[in-house]
């Protein structure tokens, strides 16, 4: 292990930074107030011009951005761009702030550059649309929130951007409101996010309170922080008194004689420099926080290089100042610092806790077990948005913010083995429902969701490059495989309009009730068994697909290779989990057999399969070019980036050493080496990795042999499938119902949630009402008695001013339940449980 | 840190420092005694009168407001910063719901040519008298004013309440409420009985010594949830709630926007004067780290979050789902209170001037489409994206704000309630943290009902739906605070831990010594 | 024997928790609002019962009988208020009958 | 002791008023007709006028009489009267929820019995002097303000219920076919 003490960064300011989210901020506004005017005035290129200037805008900030990024120093390599700050009060302080370092760089580059090709593409595919400009509108706000994701400085930002994407696919999913199942789906897909975003919420809370962290501008009783540093003997007085208090609890307060200090921001910790600028001193600040940059350099500083926080010790901390009556309380406050990792919440570390609730946010983020049920509904939305939601952006969200939090990943081996788990499994449970799906974005999507599993099986055992650079993989070949997709379904719109048009000239539509398990709707444009020899009506988009299936596949010529088998190497070597590292690994290559084997099989089935009928001849042609020179980048790019960003290791290290995202990464996850255990000996061995690496290619051609055997002429092996069907038709309808979990959610957390609300509702309604009722009977007897008392005795003084108008029988008709009486019973019987209570505790 | 509360200052001398109140029952007896002296009752008029007084009642209270505590009237009320707090907020309240009522059909009749305006200045001078039992009832230190102010409230709201007396669901309101408020009142007396009986005093320091001295004698705790009937039910919290759905959906919608805010404020004004004590110095939030007061403002807080949330998701009724939505609030509300921590206390704060801008605003937007003739129910919202963008895209801001997302002000100050029951700790307060942080996101769904009718769902009719420009100026102003209160978040921050300086004092000394 | 005919101050409070106790069993079960009301003046008057009683026996001196005497005044400002509903709503429903008055429910 | 020396006049008028006033009370609660109901809290807030006079509060008592029994008592018939039927009277005073009312209530008591007698409460000297001098000089020194607000508050019950009972002349010219109506279908 090298010396890593130099985990301190310096940042450099770069005021442009806000240009990169603002100018899609932009678009969408102009789109979206005046978008449909220019629509109406100048036609559909109004629309369009302004989102994609916008994006293009964006994506060229941010390229000189990344510029501006190679050419600093590995350590220094932190842009950042205080815009202005937002809240400042006590140890809360939040900037509208964002910040370009090797990770969020290659994102916004992610974002900008496939965002700007998704644009394009819809410029072919949604040229029917009406609401054209409310589309683009829609799309450049998404990219406007992704962007705040991404470059976002705090975790607040971090979170508008969050809530933004949410909100974006909502609309999004939602775009042709029209149909409800569209509407449905994306409000499934808000709700679920919802779930994460609680996750999110009180992970940062558990955080910023386990970093001794008050909420407001003055030392309460709950811990407290002076962020500036005593000035005036006036000051010091004030600050004395406060010291000596007894609920006062300063955390640090310390000066550091260096200029380069942000001084009089924070308490300032000492640190020493990074590689190359020995003699200078860092200020480091310390106490609670939400920025990313603050809370990994105070981490690594208070773990000193070592194992962090497990021992808990007190800090070796050095507090200078001149005024000695300040450093003297200080010091003392400040041997009481207690870390992060000493907390319990209930007896569970409270890192564990933090973490989970992180990955909780996660999971609802990143479509994974059990918050993944969103994903595939959200396929009703138009395709560039799945290529925009599932491939490029949103969904890795959860991948990214675990990078991004991989200084505190690695102090839980815990939740960085329930993240690698649940990444496993959830990889191994999409490929298997992705296997017999026949709706082509179905397949995509449930892959997706397995895609994403595999890049949780890379941050959760620490290597965070590696699931970092699936994540790049991936937003290429699958942008270019949903855009593939999309280019199919949109020639394919064609044949199924013609079809329709034609069923109802004949007075017959189409049997709604149809079992989707066994024959196509032909009016379905996304059902693969309506499609199948489309090799020749639409080659250039084969041609990308398959190239795009390679990736994804895992053959050695194409991007996913690297960055999957990377993975699953990773996996097996790491030392950090819980569970034994081969497990993870098994389980992720059984799902890398299923992803090569139902990826070729969409491609055989769509494209070959069987020769093209004269209705297929007639009306499937090649999409418009706007379409194809998208898909064609896109799949340039899945047979390039691959070998020059990560080659492996081992034969890299011929000529130019680790693999180049990982050293580029470095900066942003070199904390995790301090903390991760080292890789066992024996498997650094080259022939091992070697072996892993052609074991990997072995099943990729397993899965593409099979499905080319079986799908490549259909009309051969067609009765060989059926009788497999038929043999085994439970599992496969188990498994083509998505092992029926919506029905499982349906009939447990939808129904517990409403009966729930019902029960509520009918505590309200009747459970008072029904004492009341079965009362009535009893007092029925009563009031007969009385009535009768009544009749003889009172009528005979009173009839005399009767007025027999007023009161008909007939308004007693009418008679509802008596709800006052009920309400101030339930005052009466609150008063006597609540005061049991509070007399009883 | 002073406060000469201790030497309270008697009745003459304490008029200077009573002016917002005078001024106010100038204005009342001005709309009152112009109906009768200069002509036919005129909306436009009453309001004008209503409107300046407010004014001059703001300016006096900003420049009499010098940052420390004073007894007025021998120590019956309390002019602070925290009272000063709370009377900026309730000019606010009132003003924005006067201008809401100077188009509105619904509070005051309108109909053309008949019986125009008729009772616009009876509606005006109860609008301003509200304001000042609001006032009183967020200085009262005495029991005797924390009663009288709390029945002066109850009393105008019994009448605002039935307003639309032509309307059935209108009195109905009006009557459940008054037998209600009646009885709440009624307990919460007996209540304050028993707690002059305990201490021998009605003032509310002598008697906050006592509550939270003696851990749970039981006729302490008997008189403690009494008197919490009646403040619970000026918040509408569970089990003090069922009035507040029946009410705000029959009372007049101005009159509901009203409610919504502003009592419920002064309810919980009263609540934290009462844990608090009113004597700054006295205060030690310690005294009830044994007390159940905790638990049972947890349970209460929990109880009423879940329950408003829960009743919300089978409403049809907008104004109906609202008021189960402000329940909620309630409950949200009083997690701040149950930690007994000061940055609990200032989060109520907080959140309360977001609920301010949030909540009026969806209600305004309800109260505009019901004057372009749009009925009240959710399904009548139908389309209502296309129909009436601005209105809708107004609603859509409150919405969000109300269910916490950021960017907008609901969410900063969920934010600090939740942050500071974490921050308090214990096993007690981060579970309920975590109820609320649920209850947060269960609430989206019925918030996303109205969404989806508005945007999804096919209009009923195509026509489009103009608001009058006053409401429209309206919305706009609450859509905007709404949308943009992080900007001024940090002064928030300051002037409410400025208003709660008396009882949590190292603010200020904090913030002067050593930040500035 | 003694300790009950002595008259004292339990004796007061203990008289008024019954008709706290009668009062809010009047208003938990009458279903005519008018009766109601009435039951809230039973409450009402149980308080004003225990702050003169207080007012005799810890106080000693007239802060409880002021406090009696605002709460007789408020009580007949509110009755006027409730009376007045009760004509209003008489008039809508032709009854006041708590069972006839509610079309405000879920 | 002997028995005779303990039952003063004072212990004999505070058995008698209280046996007054709860048995009214009761007759409040459970008369079957809302005219019994409202003549019992006649004996009710007589009751407790009497007990107010056995306490020493002499000008408390006679507000008491004055104010309650000469005007809200009054309203309330006034209001029983208007809104009834005379005939139709044992319809109108129905118990709902005795069963479920009556335990929420006796517990309560209870707790509130138990609470009250194991308190030592802090006993002074007993007070009886005439008060009415010493309350109208409180009304004009230390409860001015209280004093004042009442009248706002008066003054706004009274505008208050001004808009609520009163009918517009049309409105009134518009319910008397309706109500006429009433009648032929009723």
């Amino acid at each position: 292990m090298e010396n890593l003490t130099a985990v301190v960064q310096t940042t450099h300011h770069f005021p442009w930074l806000f240009l990169i989210p603002l100018f899609p901020l932009l678009g969408s506004a102009i789109n979206g107030l005046l978008g449909k005017k220019l629509q109406d005035r100048f036609g559909k290129q109004a629309p369009h011009t302004i989102a994609i200037g916008a994006m293009v805008a964006a994506a060229t900030v941010a390229i000189i951005s990344f510029a501006n990024l190679l050419r600093l120093d590995a350590s220094e390599r932190t842009l950042l761009d205080v815009v202005f700050p937002m809240i400042h009060v006590g140890a809360f302080r939040v900037d509208m702030a964002f910040a370009l370092d090797p990770l969020s760089g290659m994102m916004a580059l992610i974002i900008t550059l496939i965002g700007t090709g998704i644009h394009v593409y819809s410029t072919g595919y949604m040229a029917d649309e009406p609401s054209y400009w409310r589309f683009f509108c829609y799309l450049n706000l998404f990219v406007f929130s992704m962007l705040l994701l991404v470059l976002g400085d705090s975790m607040i930002i971090m979170f508008f951007g969050w809530e933004g994407v949410g909100l974006c696919s909502y609309l999004l999913i939602g775009f042709w409101y029209k149909e409800k199942k569209n509407a449905t789906a994306g409000m499934k897909a808000f709700v679920v996010n919802r779930v994460g975003d609680w996750g999110f919420v009180t992970g940062a809370f558990l955080l910023f309170w386990g970093l001794g962290g008050g909420w407001s501008q003055m030392p309460g009783q709950s811990g407290q922080y002076v962020r500036d540093l005593p000035k005036t003997d006036e000051q010091v007085r004030a600050l004395d008194d406060q010291v000596s208090g007894a609920h006062v609890d300063v955390k640090t307060v310390a000066e550091v004689e260096a200029p380069e200090a942000e001084k009089g921001e924070h308490g300032m910790l000492e640190a020493k420099a990074p590689h190359g600028h020995a003699g200078r001193r860092y200020a480091v600040p310390i106490g609670p926080t939400v920025s990313f940059r603050e809370l990994r350099d105070q981490l690594a500083i208070t773990h000193d290089g070592k194992r962090p926080l497990v021992d808990g010790g007190t800090l070796p901390i050095t507090v200078t100042t001149e005024r000695p009556g300040v450093a003297k309380a200080s010091q003392q406050k400040m041997a009481q610092f207690e870390g992060l990792a000493n907390k319990t919440v209930w007896g569970i570390p409270l890192v564990f806790l933090i973490c989970l609730c992180f990955f909780i946010g996660a999971t609802g983020k990143s479509a994974q077990l059990p918050l993944y049920i969103w994903l595939p509904d959200a396929m009703a939305g138009p395709t560039p948005v799945s290529a925009l939601i599932h491939a490029a952006t949103m969904v890795t969200a959860g991948v990214y913010m675990i990078a991004r939090l991989n200084f505190l990943f690695v102090l839980s081996p815990g939740a960085m083995t329930i993240v690698a788990c649940v990444g496993a499994l959830t990889a191994l449970f999409a490929a298997t429902i992705g296997l017999f799906q026949y709706d082509i974005k179905k397949v995509l999507a449930y892959s997706t969701v397995s895609q994403l599993g595999f890049m949780f099986i890379g941050v959760g055992v620490g290597a965070y490059w590696a699931g970092v650079f699936h994540l790049l993989t991936h937003a290429l070949f699958k942008a270019c495989l949903f855009l593939g997709s999309g280019s199919v379904i949109h020639g394919m719109h064609h044949l199924t309009h013609h079809r329709e048009h034609h069923a109802h000239g004949h007075g017959h539509g189409h049997d709604s009730h149809r079992d989707p398990r066994l024959v196509a709707d032909p009016l379905d444009p996304q059902d693969m068994r309506n499609m199948g020899g489309l090799a020749t009506l639409m080659p250039w988009t084969r041609k990308t697909y398959l190239i795009a299936c390679w990736a994804i596949a895992g053959f050695p010529w194409a991007a996913g290779f690297f960055s999957k088998d990377e993975i699953l190497w990773k996996a097996f070597s790491n030392g950090s989990t819980l569970v034994p590292g081969w497990l993870i690994w098994l389980v992720g290559l059984i799902a890398a057999t299923f992803t090569a084997f139902y990826m070729f099989r969409s491609y055989y089935m769509t494209f070959y399969g069987r020769t093209p009928s004269a209705e297929h001849v007639e009306h499937v042609h090649e999409s418009p070019k706007s379409i194809t020179y998208v898909l064609w980048a896109l799949a340039g790019l899945c047979l390039i980036v691959g070998p020059v960003l990560g080659f492996p290791a081992l034969i890299g290290k011929l000529w130019h050493g680790e693999p180049v995202l990982e050293t580029w990464l470095e900066p942003v996850t070199q904390f995790t080496k301090l903390t991760l255990v080292g890789e066992r000996a024996w498997k650094e061995l080259p022939a091992v990795e070697v072996a892993f690496m052609l074991l990997s290619i072995g099943v990729a051609t397993l899965g593409w042999y099979v499905a080319k055997s079986l799908y490549f002429d259909l009309a051969a092996s067609e009765a060989r499938l059926l009788a497999w069907k038929s043999k085994y038709r439970g599992i496969h309808s188990l498994v083509f119902d998505k092992y029926r979990v919506d029905e499982v959610y349906a009939a447990t957390v939808v129904q517990w949630f409403r009966e729930f609300a019902d029960l509520f509702a009918w505590i309200d309604t009747h459970v008072i009402d029904g004492a009341v009722n079965m009362m009535g009977t009893i007092s029925k007897g009563v009031a007969w008695f009385n009535s009768a008392i009544d009749k003889y005795l009172v009528d005979g003084a009173v009839n005399f001013v009767a007025d027999s108008v007023i009161f008909s029988g007939g308004r007693l008709r009418r008679l509802q339940t008596g709800r006052i009486n009920q309400y101030l019973l339930g005052v009466t019987a609150g008063i006597v449980v609540i005061v049991l209570v509070a007399y009883l505790v | 840190m002073g406060g000469d509360l201790t030497i309270a200052l008697d009745n003459v001398q304490s008029l200077r420092y009573f002016a917002p109140e005078l001024i106010l029952s100038v204005g009342i007896l001005a709309i009152l005694v112009a109906d009768l002296v200069v002509g036919k009752p005129d909306r436009k008029r009453s309001f004008g009168v209503a409107a300046v007084s407010l004014a001059i009642a703001l300016v006096a209270t900003l420049a009499t407001m010098d940052g420390r505590a004073r007894g007025l009237f021998g120590g019956l009320i309390a002019r602070d910063p925290f009272t000063d707090f709370f009377k900026v907020l309730f000019i606010v309240t009132s003003a924005l719901v006067g201008v809401a009522a100077l188009r509105s059909r619904d509070a005051i009749e309108y109909r053309p040519g008949e019986l125009q305006d008729k009772e616009s200045g009876e509606f005006y001078a109860l609008l301003l008298t509200s304001t000042i039992g609001m006032f009183l009832m967020a200085a009262a230190t005495d029991l005797l004013m924390a009663f009288l102010s709390l029945e002066l409230v109850s009393i105008l709201s019994y009448i605002l309440a039935g307003f639309k007396r032509r309307d059935r669901k209108s009195s109905e309101a009006s009557l459940k409420y008054v037998i209600y408020g009646g009885v709440a009142a009624g307990v919460m007396l007996y209540g304050m009985s028993l707690l002059y009986g305990i201490s021998g005093s009605t003032n509310l320091s002598t008697i906050y010594q006592a509550v939270a001295a003696s851990r749970s004698t039981l006729v302490l705790v008997i008189a403690v949830v009494l008197c919490m009937a009646g403040f619970g039910y000026k918040i509408a919290s569970v089990p003090f709630h069922m009035w507040c759905p029946d009410v705000y959906e029959g009372a007049p919608t101005p009159v509901t926007a009203f409610f919504a805010v502003g009592p419920k404020a002064a309810g919980f004004a009263l609540l934290l004067r009462f844990f608090n004590g009113a004597i700054p110095e006295q205060i030690h939030t310690d005294l009830f780290a044994n007390s159940p007061w905790p638990l049972v403002l947890g349970l209460i807080a929990a109880a009423t979050m879940t329950l408003g949330n829960l009743a919300a998701i089978g409403q049809s009724n907008i104004k109906r789902l609202l008021a189960y939505s402000s329940i909620a609030h309630a409950g949200y509300l009083l997690l701040g209170l149950c930690s007994f921590s000061a940055d609990g206390q200032r989060a109520i704060l907080l959140y309360l001037v977001t609920y301010l801008f949030m909540n009026l605003g969806a209600f305004l937007v309800v109260l505009a489409m019901s004057d372009a003739g749009l009925g009240e129910e959710i399904a009548d919202y139908r389309g209502l994206g296309m129909r009436a963008k601005f209105p809708a895209l107004v609603m859509a801001i409150c919405l969000f704000s109300l269910t916490g997302l950021p960017p907008f002000a609901g969410f900063f100050g969920k934010f600090y309630l939740f942050a500071a029951l974490i921050a308090k700790g214990g096993s007690l307060n981060v579970a309920l943290a975590l109820i609320g942080i649920l209850n947060s996101a269960v609430s989206l769904y019925y918030y996303a009902r109205i969404l989806r009718a508005m945007y999804f769902d096919k209009p009923a009719s195509e026509a489009p739906i103009v608001a009058a420009p006053i409401h429209a100026w309206n919305m706009g102003a609450m859509a905007v605070a709404t949308l943009g209160m992080w900007i001024a978040w940090t002064p928030l921050v300051g002037w409410v831990n400025a208003s709660m300086a008396q009882w949590y004092p190292r603010a200020q000394t904090i913030v002067t010594a050593a930040l500035r | 024997m003694s300790a009950i005919l002595t008259i004292g101050l339990n004796h007061y409070l203990l008289l008024s928790a019954a008709l706290f106790a009668i009062g809010l069993l009047t208003v938990a079960t009458r279903r005519n609002a008018v009766a109601v009301l009435m039951g809230v003046e039973l409450i009402l008057n149980a308080a004003a019962l225990n702050f003169v009683a207080f007012s005799h026996y810890v106080e000693g001196t007239v802060g409880g009988q002021v406090f009696a005497v605002f709460i007789i005044v408020m009580a007949a400002a509110e009755a006027a208020i409730a009376l007045a509903i009760v004509l209003s709503i008489f008039r809508h429903f032709k009854s006041i009958d708590a069972n006839d008055t509610s079309t405000l429910r879920e | 002791m002997d028995l005779s020396t303990l039952i003063t006049p004072g212990t004999l008028f505070f058995f008698m008023l209280a046996a007054v006033t709860l048995v009214s009370a009761l007759g409040v609660a459970l008369a079957p007709n809302i005219l019994y109901s409202a003549f019992s809290l006649l004996g009710t807030l007589g009751g407790v006028a009497g007990l107010y006079l056995l306490l020493g509060a002499d000008f408390v008592g006679i507000v008491q009489v004055l104010v309650y029994v000469g005007g809200i008592l009054v309203l309330i018939l006034f209001a029983v009267l208007l809104t009834n039927k005379l005939g139709e009277l044992k319809l109108n005073n129905l118990s709902t929820g005795l069963m479920v009312g009556a335990p929420a209530a006796v517990a309560l008591l209870a707790l509130i019995v138990k609470g009250v007698t194991t308190t030592a409460w802090p006993l002074t000297e007993e007070a009886t002097a005439p008060t009415t001098a010493r309350l109208g000089d409180s009304f004009l020194r230390e409860h001015l303000l209280p004093f004042e607000l009442v009248s706002l508050v008066l003054l706004m019950a009274l505008v208050g219920a001004m808009v609520i009972a009163r009918r517009a002349a049309k409105e009134e010219g518009r319910s008397v076919p309706e109500e006429s109506h009433d009648r032929l279908v009723g």
